[in-house]
Order: structure tokens, then C-alpha cells, then sequence
């Protein structure tokens, strides 16, 4: 049934209000189960003396953060430092608006989809808003004019470059058999238990190294290791502008996740029972959660385990292994699907 | 329902901001980054033509001017690179070797 | 509802403008750079409101994300600093831009009175991803593969002129800016 | 739409190009140690002529290619003929000059062969997207071209601002192209003609508001390729900067693929407003004969001298453009047969024929300076030519015979070039303009005697090294003095196919 | 209702002009910069302000640091990015094509195959040259 105008808008803004709300506090709490678990593997405690099994860890360290100087080191050119963060955090919280967390629902009488917006070209919008993102950490990097973190930008920066090719890459095998860049769509081409991580393996194995990559994680975070270039483009930034760096790569893992569980994992789908509000809304919900927390955990084990690569070896097995076996990827599914 | 001529003025606007750009401008960077601005104000007047003719060669159109705007744009970057190897500066007026 | 597109057009199209201008405006390349990729974002919004869907968000990912992304570590490479205006400005703008304000005059005039009646429907766009791909794969097949020739001479072009560094050194070998032309940001 | 093979035969010449140009970026991306330029020459070479001989086989089956985007008539299969002559010439001549210069090889044959891809859609393109694309394609190979010795600030230079104005009259152009579509609903040439011919007859020029200013754009994006004379301006100092073949290439075939699209664009596009744009050619012509010529007067280096005087002769090309425009040839129908297709016209018959002796003549012009330039380019003033007849005859022979050529004088391919288009302009009683062309023609044999002059009377100042003898160069200046003789004293066959 | 849901899942009501699916991403972007805008204001305000010279020069790891940090850096930085922007575009041409694919067939295969197989005599090109490995020097011609 078809809504007036107004409700239209003031659902989508309950849904921005609902998702920013919701974002803040799980990247709060993945950064507190990151530190738990890796703490678990190396046989240590990790934090748990603030508030009951140190739940209470991500408040305090927010407000520590706020608390903090802010110091703007003397020579760096002020109006780009201060926006490198900004536009880090601006953008990692873009994306999350066009991932459909569940089915279409009813409520109130209205039906409404479980995203904030959906948009016929949605993997196409996620793309872009990645590509953009690498302005956040080479202005970053430029402004704050130390010879550390302006080597630390562009290595970054070109690292994300390089990889942000094989991500694109390697989604164009299931938009090749789902036929759509519509998120929804490409979910409901999944329907019926045959998701695309059989047909698509390596595709996803591709997608998978290029997320750790893009977001910077363990194997691949050699522009901000410590040992090498003393944090790399965020070394001059204090209090929470280094707190935002921080929040959008979370921000960016979060949305890596759920695309990967949405293009690979069959989004929503999972075996439902019980009557229409549990079946339609609160099992779909769960199953979405589940496979989207699967890949949080694996990048935290994969930071627990796998050691650093050195920056040449990274940069070839970007170009040299990634981008050629993406490509040959895309070939087999073509052909695959033009023969069937 | 806007009508077409305000896109077209606005993209007149951009083109000419592109052109006195490229005229004012002192280093080799910004009057090329001003050409990307002219070409940017003619993808703008095509959408709109396309729109209003209702026909697809528009879209098409602007599509390939992207592509070749960025292989201009790679080569042009890999000039201007081999020219301030070879001259060690960006300012357009030291490039007058051959004008005596 | 009908207002709704003008508004967006409105600030999008004075974005854009605002964009052009500080580019203009701007002393170093990197304002330049920055406020080019503001007018590319607003164009990117006009061109959904234009109905051209795919076009918008090409445009996001070709030209803002990697042609912007080349421009920004260029300028970044070269540590390009702010130049002093060179004479051929003051005479250009004695000269040039009464000329050019002139065109925009005429191109401005041209289309009012040409497409003074005309009127852009606010319908569903005739853009889809679908209907571009239909045209690119159908329509538009010889200009698609001439693409791949153009993709060769971007590849040999670069190479040729920008892999070769002319002593066998590591690989800080870049051009260094003179000292004078060094001064603070 | 599915395509079928004729269409693909009808761009065979441009598949052959991107094939050997791929496979020479592979040998020299592969071998390892200097055989890696005999191979890289050697396949550009063949290449060259298997594209030729696709070229000249495209006779038999004229049409259009995949649906009207490429159109196979008498003007494109002949300038499919020129240009792939010319690319095929330049591989021989660039043989030596790349072993004396010592530059890497391969980029250059490939970088060659894709800026004929380029002119080949340029000239046989009947749709704008794909006359762009190819007009892209070729002049960012030229960029490249020109900026091919790397370590010398003025080739750098020069491809710097052959890049700047080049894109920047790109953007023109593309605005041209832009209101075009808009006032005509389409982007074929043909299918703009009908249109616009409609509106003509329809309204007026009150309705067409835009195509007045859509062909001036497109004039000023093209006057800049085609080094016509209010955008003149880059060209002395590209031509001088560039090393000696690449001017060569870049004055002779993008000129000439560039005129092919001014052809197609005015003539077929904008047939039924030639009264408008008249006089844009008019005053090209006029201003670029003696802008071209006057400038040449001054000039020491023998590359700004040839640089300018190429600008007056696209003064003189554009002189039959205006007499094109004075009466346009009536309507064929397209169904007509489309070997002649719709260009057959009085001037267009002048424009070949003068495109072609200018080629050659201009080739082995700029053949002879780089074979005298030698290594590092350092000799091209006119006093290193001083005395050239006694130390290199056979240079200097060939040196003369192109400037004479070049000047017009009986019994070389200049002249009977310059006496078809004052024929033509005669005809079209277009007075004005035969009276400055000849009067430029005197100017012009004032600096073009005083090289000869230079080269038999002066006693040689300062020493030229050693010039080693290359046999690809001398079979490559020999076509080109060859073609030269041949179409000055019995062009018969030549005319009597161009009157078809 | 499903048919319905699929065509307009955003439900928006009839007639209403299509950039109605794109405002609350307007919005979600605006909410966006205000979060990253309060998250600094808020510490800007409430932070201590004691800055002193050697606290405000750039960190170097307890050095004080000497000359001006953007001097000159390797070309190869540059070279990623101009080889990402030609791949950039071969992925953008990838994905319309997998959108239409089902409707091309075979015909769809072959263009596709060409156009690759030309690509990627660049890439080996490229591979060739040395542009993708960091430590050693360019080979020489």
C-alpha cells in the first residue's frame, strides 16, 4: 500500500537515526570483543574491570578519548587535518545506508524494507563510496606534514588503490549470475540454499584478502605498523581524531562483513519457523547477524595469528596473484553461465 | 519540472569557469585540472540533452568521455611528471625554452 | 513534491558553481584538486536527478575515485607549492576573461531562447544500469573495443615516460622542486 | 544487431594495427637484449603494409559497419591508403633514428601503429562517439610521440603543450558535438544532415539558434587539430620541440585524418547551413596563408620554418573548404552508390589531391632534417644546412626537391596540387581568395630558395659529424621523392580516379 | 504483495519522482558529517589547551626533526595509481556487461573476450617492465 509522503520521510529519518545508533555501539563492542578474544589466544585476560566482564570498556574509553588534548601540531596546513578524519568517518558511515539487513516488512500497516534506502545499483554505490574513501587517509597523511605519516599515506593510499581494483573484480562474478547490482535482488537470486560461495569460491577467497586490505587489517596493515613507521599517517593525529581513524575502520570492516555475508552468504536467508512477526522480522534479522558476526570474528582471529607482510610483497600479491586470477575468474563464470 | 535551459546555463557557467581557468592559472596541475573541469560541464549539457530527447546515445556518450578523459588524464599526469624531471618546476611561464 | 527537484538542483547546481569558483580562486593545486571533486560530487546528484543512474555513480568511481585520486598524489609526489600569479595572468586577465565571460554570455543567451519552453519530466529515469548496457554491448560494440586500443597507449605512454627513472637509482629518485619555489604552504 | 564478418572486414585494417601494436608491446615488454628493436621494426613493418594491403582490399565491399557507425566510401579507403603509407614510410625512416638516439624501441613502432588505429576510425568514422574516440586515440599517441626523448627539456616541453591546447581544443570540440545532439536528437552524421536539412526548410535560422554556435565550437576544437590560423599558435613550438620524424608524422597524417573529420562534419552534417559557415573557412584561409607565411620569413631553425609553412598549407586546404561551401554538390540520395558516396564535390577532388602531395613532400622534408639532425637533434639551424650539396649531395638533392615541391614549381607535385585548388577556386569565382593564395605562394618562394641557396652557394660553417648510411631511411625518403615526381608528371591516373 | 514489494521496495508513494529513492541517503549522509563534526567539536570543547613548542613539532620518535617532511618520494606511487585508473575503467566496462550478460549469449562471451585478451597483453606488458615489484630497481633498457 503505497504511503503519503511524509510518513515515507520520517521512516527513512527513524531508520538513519536507528542505524547511526546502532553502528556507534557495535564498533564499540567489536573493539571490546577484538581485544578480548586476541587477548584469549595469547592466553591473557584482556580488558574486564570496567563494569561486569569489562562490558562497560568501550564507555570508558570514549569518554578518555573525548577528555584528551587535542593537540594540531604547528606546521601542518589546519583546514585539511582537521577534514582527513571527518571525511574518513563520514564516508564509512555512508555505506552502511544501502545494505538490507532483512526482508520487506509490515508494520503499522506500511510495508518497509529493513535498509534505509534501496537503490537499483547498490553494490555500484558501495564501490564508489570505497573508492572514495582513500582521500580520508592521504589527506591525512599529506596535512600533518611529518616525513613518517606522509610516507604511511601513500602507502596506504596506494595499497587501498591496488586492492579496491580486486575487490570490484572480484564482485563481478556473482553479479554475473545474479544479473543485477540490486542488493536485493542479488539476495533474492540466492534464494533456495544454492548461495554463490559453491559457484564462486574463489571469487570470494579474492574478496575476502582484498577487504583485509582495504580496511587495513593485520596482514596487510603495514602503512600504520608501529615497528616500521611509528602508527603511519595517523601518527600526528591526538585525542579523537584518532579515535575517528580508528571508528571507520571498524565502520568500513562492519560493511565489508555484510556485504560479503549478502553477495556470497545468501543475505538473510536461513531456515525460519514460528508465527509471521518471528518467521518475517526477528529470524531473518538473526540469520543476517550471525553470518555478518562470522566474518568480524574471522578478521579478529586472522589479527590474532597471521604476522605482517613486508610492503613489496603485498603490493605484488595485489597486482600479480589478485587482479589476473579475478579476471580469470570472471572468464569461467561467463562462460559457465553462457553454456548453461 | 525543471526545464532544460537552467542545466544547460549551469553547464555554460562550468565551461566557462573551465575556460578562464585554464587561462589564469600559473601552474601546470590546476590548468589541467581545469580541462577536466571543461569536461565535466560538457558531460553535464549531454545528460541533460539525453534526458530530454529520451534517447540512450547521451548516456552512452558521457560514458566514453569518462574513459578517455582518464586515459588523457594518465598520460597528461606522466607529461607533466617527465617535464618537471626534466625542468624542476611546475610554473607554466618558465616554459618558454623555445621562444626566442 | 514538484518543488522537491528544484530545491535539489538549487544547491546542488550553486555546489558546483561554488566548487568552479574556488577552484579558481584557489592558491595551491590541492584546493584546486579538493574543490574539483566537490563539483564532481554535485554534478554526480544532478545527474540522478537527471534520471542517469549509472552515469552518477561512474562518475563517483571513475573520475572523483581514481582520476582525483592520480591528481591528489601527483600534486603530493611533486610537493607542488603555491605559485606567485605569473605575468601571462595579469595579461590574460586584462585580455582573456572579459572574452570568456563574452561566450558565456552568448552560450547563456543561445540556450534560454532556444529551450525556453522545454520542460524535463520527473519520471522514472530511462536509464537503468540494463538499458546502458543494452546500448554499450549493442550500440555502442566498435567504440567499446576501440577503448581497449586507447587503454594501450595509456599503459605504454606511462611506462615510457614515467618508469624509467634516468639514473639507476633506489627508488627515491623523483624530481626535486627547486628551493625558491619552495615556500611555506 | 549481431555483426557479421563483413562488418569486421570493413575495420580490417584497424584490427591488423591492434594486433601487431599488441604483440610489439609484448616482444618488448618479453625479449631480453638488443635484438629487441629489429623485431619491434621489423613487425611494425609488416604490420604497416598487411594493414595497407587490407586497406586497399576494403575497395570491394563499400557500405557501412555495424549499424552506420563506420561508413567504407571513396574518401575513407583513400585516406586509409595515405595514412597507412605514411605510417608505414615512418617505420623505415624511424629505424635509424631510433638506433642513433638510443631509445627504447618498442613503445615507439607501437605507439605508431595505434595513432593509425586512431586516424583510421577518425577518417572512416560516420558517428560522432566513434570520431571522437578516435580522435583521442590518436592524438594522446601523438602526446606521447612527441615527448619520446625523454631527457631533453624541449621535447617534454613541447609535448606539454601540444597536450594542454590539444585537450583543451578537445573540449571545444566535444561542446560542438554536444548541441549538435541536442538540436538534431542524434549523433550519426548522415541522420543529423537529414535532420537539420528538415529543420532548415521547416523554420530558419531563428529555430537553429544552436547550430551556428555548435559549428563554431566544432571549428575552433578542429581549427586547433588541424593547425588552422586563429589556433595556430602551439603549433611552432610542438614542431620544433618534437623529435624531427614525429613532426614528420604529427604535420602529415593527424592533419590529414583531421581534415577528413572537418569534411565530414560540415559537409555532411551541416550541408544545408554551408552559407553560415562559409566564412569561417574564408577567414581561416585567408589568415592562415599569411600568418603561416610571414612567420616563416624570420625563422633559423629549418623545423620552425617548416612548422609555420605547414600552416599556410592548411591555409591553402582550406581555401578548397570554402569552395565547397561556395556551392555544395546537389543532394545524393544515400541509397546512391556509395564508392562515390556523398563527398563526391568539386573541392573535395582538390582536397585529396593536395593532402597527398603535401604528405609526401612534408614527410621526406622533415625525413632529411632528422637524417642531418643526427644525434641528440642538435644541427636543424639553417646554418648547419649551409653547404650541405658539397658534404651529403644525395641529402641535399632530396632536401631541394621537397622545398621546390613544397613552393610549387613545375614539374613536382606541389604544383599541379596548388593549380587543381586555384582551378577549383576560379571556378567557384571565389577571386578574393586565388589572389592572396598566389600572392602567398611568392612570399612563400623567399624562404624556401633561400635553404637551397643555403645548402649550394654557402661554403659549410662548423663541422656535421659523420651521417652513417641507412638503407631503411633511404628507401623510405625514396617513396616519398617517388610519389612526389610521380604525381607531378603524370598524375593522369591518379586524377582521373579522384574525378569518379 | 510480494510482486509489489520486489518492484518498489522502498514502497514510495505512486507518482512520486524517482530521486525519492535517493533522499534518505541525503539525509544518511548529512546525519554522517554531523556525528564526525560533534565527535571533534566535543573534544575540542572539552580537552585541556596547554600547547608547547617541542609538543607541537611533529612526532619523530623523540628526534626533532630537520627539514621540511614533503620532499621527494619514489614515482612508483605514482605509477599504481595510473595503472589503477586503467584497470579502474576495465572494471567499470565489467559491470554493465554482467548485468546484460544473460541477454547476450555467446556474442556477449566473444566482445568480452577480446577486449580482456587485449587488456591483458598490457598487464603482461606492464609485468614485464618491473611496475609491480617495489624493492628492485627498474630493469634497464
Amino acid at each position: 500500500m503505497q504511503m503519503p509522503l511524509k510518513i515515507y520521510l520520517l521512516i527513512a529519518l527513524i531508520k538513519t537515526v536507528l542505524s547511526l545508533a546502532v553502528m556507534a555501539s557495535l564498533i564499540a563492542y567489536v573493539q571490546l570483543a577484538e581485544r578480548r578474544i586476541v587477548a584469549r589466544m595469547q592466553s591473557r585476560v584482556g580488558p574486564t574491570r570496567v563494569g561486569p566482564w569489562g562490558l562497560l570498556q568501550p564507555l570508558a574509553d570514549t569518554f578518555k578519548l573525548l577528555l584528551k588534548e587535542d593537540i594540531t601540531p604547528s606546521q601542518t596546513s589546519s583546514g585539511l587535518y582537521l577534514l582527513a578524519p571527518a571525511i574518513s568517518v563520514t564516508l564509512a558511515l555512508l555505506s552502511i545506508a544501502v545494505i538490507p539487513f532483512g526482508p520487506v516488512i509490515h508494520i503499522f500497516g506500511y510495508t518497509t524494507p529493513l535498509q534505509i534506502t534501496n537503490i537499483n545499483v547498490g553494490l555500484l554505490f558501495i564501490l564508489g563510496v570505497t573508492s572514495l574513501g582513500v582521500y580520508g587517509i592521504v589527506l591525512a597523511g599529506w596535512s600533518s606534514n611529518s616525513k613518517y605519516s606522509l610516507l604511511g599515506s601513500l602507502r596506504a593510499g596506494s595499497q587501498m588503490v591496488s586492492y579496491e581494483l580486486a575487490l570490484g573484480l572480484a564482485l563481478v562474478g556473482p553479479v554475473l549470475l545474479a544479473g543485477s547490482l540490486d542488493l536485493r535482488k542479488i539476495v533474492a537470486a540466492q534464494a533456495g540454499g544454492h548461495w554463490f560461495i559453491l559457484p564462486e569460491i574463489v571469487a570470494f577467497l579474492i574478496y575476502l584478502t582484498a577487504a583485509f586490505a582495504e580496511t587495513n587489517r593485520i596482514p596487510f596493515d603495514l602503512p600504520e605498523a608501529e615497528g616500521e613507521l611509528g602508527a603511519g599517517y595517523h601518527t600526528e593525529y591526538s585525542a579523537m581524531k584518532f579515535a575517528l581513524f580508528f571508528f571507520s575502520e571498524y565502520a568500513n570492516m562492519i560493511t565489508v562483513s555484510c556485504v560479503a555475508t549478502l553477495v556470497f552468504l545468501g543475505g538473510w536467508a536461513g531456515p525460519v519457523f514460528g508465527p509471521v512477526w518471528l518467521s518475517r522480522i526477528v529470524l531473518p534479522l538473526f540469520w543476517f547477524c550471525l553470518k555478518a558476526a562470522f566474518f568480524l570474528f574471522l578478521f579478529i582471529w586472522v589479527r590474532g595469528t597471521l604476522p605482517r607482510f613486508r610492503y613489496d610483497q603485498l603490493m605484488a600479491l595485489g597486482w600479480k596473484v589478485l587482479v589476473p586470477v579475478a579476471l580469470a575468474n570472471v572468464l569461467i563464470t561467463s562462460l559457465v553461465v553462457a553454456w548453461r | 519540472m525543471i526545464p532544460l535551459s537552467y542545466y544547460l546555463i549551469l553547464s555554460g557557467i562550468l565551461f566557462t569557469l573551465g575556460v578562464a581557468g585554464f587561462i589564469v592559472k600559473s601552474d601546470l596541475i590546476s590548468v589541467f585540472i581545469s580541462i577536466e573541469l571543461m569536461l565535466n560541464a560538457v558531460n553535464l549539457s549531454l545528460i541533460a540533452f539525453s534526458h530530454y530527447l529520451r534517447d540512450m546515445t547521451g548516456n552512452l556518450f558521457v560514458f566514453f568521455v569518462m574513459v578517455v578523459a582518464a586515459a588523457e588524464a594518465a598520460v597528461g599526469l606522466a607529461i607533466i611528471i617527465a617535464v618537471v624531471r626534466n625542468r624542476q618546476t611546475l610554473s607554466l611561464d618558465e616554459m618558454d625554452l623555445m621562444k626566442h | 513534491m514538484l518543488n522537491l527537484q528544484l530545491i535539489l538542483f538549487l544547491i546542488f547546481g550553486a555546489l558546483a558553481v561554488a566548487g568552479g569558483i574556488n577552484m579558481l580562486r584557489s592558491r595551491s593545486p590541492i584546493y584546486g584538486a579538493l574543490s574539483l571533486i566537490l563539483v564532481m560530487g554535485a554534478l554526480a546528484v544532478l545527474y540522478l536527478l537527471l534520471g542517469a543512474e549509472f552515469i552518477a555513480f561512474v562518475q563517483i568511481l571513475v573520475y572523483a575515485g581514481a582520476i582525483m585520486v592520480l591528481f591528489v598524489f601527483v600534486i603530493m609526489l611533486l610537493n607542488a607549492q603555491p605559485l606567485p600569479p605569473h605575468e601571462r595572468a595579469r595579461f590574460a586577465r586584462r585580455l582573456g576573461l572579459p572574452a570568456i565571460f563574452i561566450l558565456l554570455g552568448i552560450l547563456a543567451a543561445a540556450f534560454a531562447l532556444r529551450y525556453s519552453r522545454a520542460r524535463l519530466a520527473a519520471g522514472s529515469p530511462m536509464f537503468h544500469v540494463r538499458s546502458i548496457g543494452q546500448a554499450l554491448f549493442h550500440q555502442g560494440l566498435l567504440p567499446f573495443e576501440a577503448t581497449s586500443v586507447l587503454f594501450l597507449v595509456g599503459i605504454a605512454g606511462a611506462v615510457l615516460l614515467a618508469a624509467r627513472p634516468e639514473t639507476q637509482s633506489s627508488g627515491t629518485d623523483t624530481p626535486a622542486v627547486k628551493a625558491a619555489d619552495r615556500s611555506g604552504l | 544487431m549481431p555483426t557479421s564478418l563483413m562488418d569486421y572486414l570493413r575495420i580490417l585494417p584497424e584490427i591488423i594495427l591492434t594486433v601487431f601494436g599488441a604483440l610489439i608491446l609484448l616482444v618488448e615488454g618479453a625479449a631480453r637484449g638488443g635484438s629487441r628493436g629489429r623485431i619491434a621494426g621489423a613487425l611494425a613493418f609488416i604490420g604497416s603494409l598487411l594493414a595497407l594491403a587490407a586497406g586497399i582490399s576494403l575497395i570491394r565491399y563499400p557500405g557501412t559497419a555495424f549499424a552506420g557507425m563506420v561508413r567504407v566510401d571513396s574518401v575513407s579507403i583513400y585516406f586509409h591508403i595515405l595514412i597507412l603509407a605514411t605510417v608505414a614510410v615512418v617505420t623505415l625512416l624511424a629505424m635509424d633514428f631510433l638506433r642513433t638516439d638510443g631509445h627504447p624501441r618498442g613503445e615507439f613502432y607501437a605507439l605508431l601503429l595505434f595513432a593509425a588505429v586512431g586516424m583510421g576510425f577518425m577518417v572512416s568514422s560516420d558517428n560522432l562517439i566513434l570520431t571522437f574516440i578516435g580522435l583521442e586515440i590518436s592524438s594522446i599517441s601523438s602526446y606521447v610521440l612527441c615527448a619520446y626523448r625523454r631527457h631533453a627539456p624541449k621535447s617534454t616541453e613541447a609535448a606539454l603543450k601540444y597536450l594542454l591546447l590539444g585537450s583543451f581544443a578537445t573540449a571545444f570540440f566535444l561542446y560542438g558535438i554536444t548541441l549538435l545532439y541536442g538540436a538534431s536528437g542524434s549523433v550519426s552524421l548522415p541522420a543529423i544532415g537529414q535532420s537539420l536539412a528538415g529543420k532548415m526548410a521547416a523554420g530558419g535560422l531563428a529555430l537553429g539558434s544552436l547550430i551556428p554556435l555548435a559549428a563554431a565550437l566544432i571549428f575552433v576544437g578542429l581549427g586547433f587539430k588541424v593547425s588552422a590560423a586563429p589556433f595556430q599558435v602551439w603549433t611552432p613550438d610542438v614542431y620544433e620541440g618534437a623529435p624531427a620524424l614525429v613532426t614528420g608524422f604529427i604535420s602529415t597524417a593527424a592533419k590529414a585524418a583531421a581534415f577528413v573529420i572537418l569534411l565530414r562534419v560540415f559537409y555532411v552534417a551541416l550541408r544545408g547551413y554551408s552559407q553560415q559557415w562559409f566564412w569561417l573557412m574564408w577567414v581561416a584561409a585567408i589568415l592562415s596563408m599569411t600568418l603561416g607565411n610571414i612567420g616563416a620569413l624570420r625563422q633559423t631553425s629549418l623545423k620552425r620554418m617548416l612548422a609555420y609553412s605547414s600552416v599556410a598549407q592548411a591555409g591553402y586546404i582550406l581555401v578548397a573548404f570554402a569552395v565547397i561551401a561556395q556551392n555544395p554538390a546537389p543532394r545524393v540520395l544515400p541509397g546512391h552508390a556509395p564508392v562515390s558516396g556523398i563527398l563526391a564535390g568539386p573541392g573535395v577532388g582538390a582536397i585529396l589531391f593536395y593532402l597527398t602531395v603535401y604528405t609526401a613532400m612534408n614527410l621526406g622534408a622533415f625525413a632529411v632534417i632528422a637524417r642531418v639532425a643526427n644525434r641528440g637533434e642538435r644541427f636543424t639551424s639553417l646554418s648547419d644546412f649551409a653547404g650541405l650539396g658539397k658534404r651529403h649531395p644525395g641529402l641535399a638533392l632530396a632536401m631541394t626537391l621537397f622545398l621546390l615541391s613544397l613552393l610549387g614549381v613545375p614539374f613536382t607535385g606541389g604544383f599541379l596540387a596548388k593549380l587543381y585548388i586555384f582551378q577549383s577556386a576560379f571556378q567557384a569565382h571565389l577571386i578574393g581568395l586565388a589572389i592572396v593564395a598566389l600572392v602567398n605562394t611568392v612570399i612563400a618562394a623567399w624562404y624556401y630558395l633561400r635553404v637551397v641557396v643555403y645548402m649550394y652557394m654557402r661554403p659549410p660553417e662548423g663541422e656535421l659529424p659523420p651521417i652513417a648510411s641507412s638503407p631503411a631511411w633511404t628507401l623510405g625518403a625514396a617513396c616519398c621523392a617517388v610519389v612526389v615526381l610521380w604525381l607531378g608528371i603524370l598524375p593522369g591516373h591518379l586524377l582521373h580516379w579522384l574525378a569518379k | 504483495m510480494n510482486l509489489l514489494a520486489a518492484v518498489n521496495p522502498n514502497s514510495l508513494p505512486a507518482g512520486a519522482p524517482y530521486i525519492l529513492h535517493y533522499v534518505p541517503l541525503l539525509i544518511q549522509f548529512i546525519f554522517a558529517m554531523a556525528f564526525a563534526g560533534l565527535a571533534i567539536g566535543a573534544s575540542w570543547l572539552l580537552g585541556r589547551h596547554r600547547n608547547t613548542r617541542r609538543k607541537l613539532s611533529p612526532y619523530e620518535c623523540g628526534i626533532t626533526p630537520e627539514g621540511d617532511a614533503r620532499h621527494r618520494f619514489a614515482v612508483k606511487f605514482y605509477l599504481v595509481a595510473i595503472v589503477f585508473i586503467l584497470f579502474d575503467i576495465e572494471a567499470v566496462f565489467l559491470l554493465p556487461w554482467a548485468v546484460v550478460y544473460r541477454g547476450l549469449g555467446w556474442f556477449g562471451f566473444a566482445e568480452m573476450a577480446i577486449y580482456l585478451a587485449i587488456v591483458m597483453t598490457g598487464f603482461l606488458y606492464i609485468w614485464k617492465k618491473g611496475v609491480f615489484d617495489w624493492n628492485t630497481p627498474e630493469r634497464a633498457e
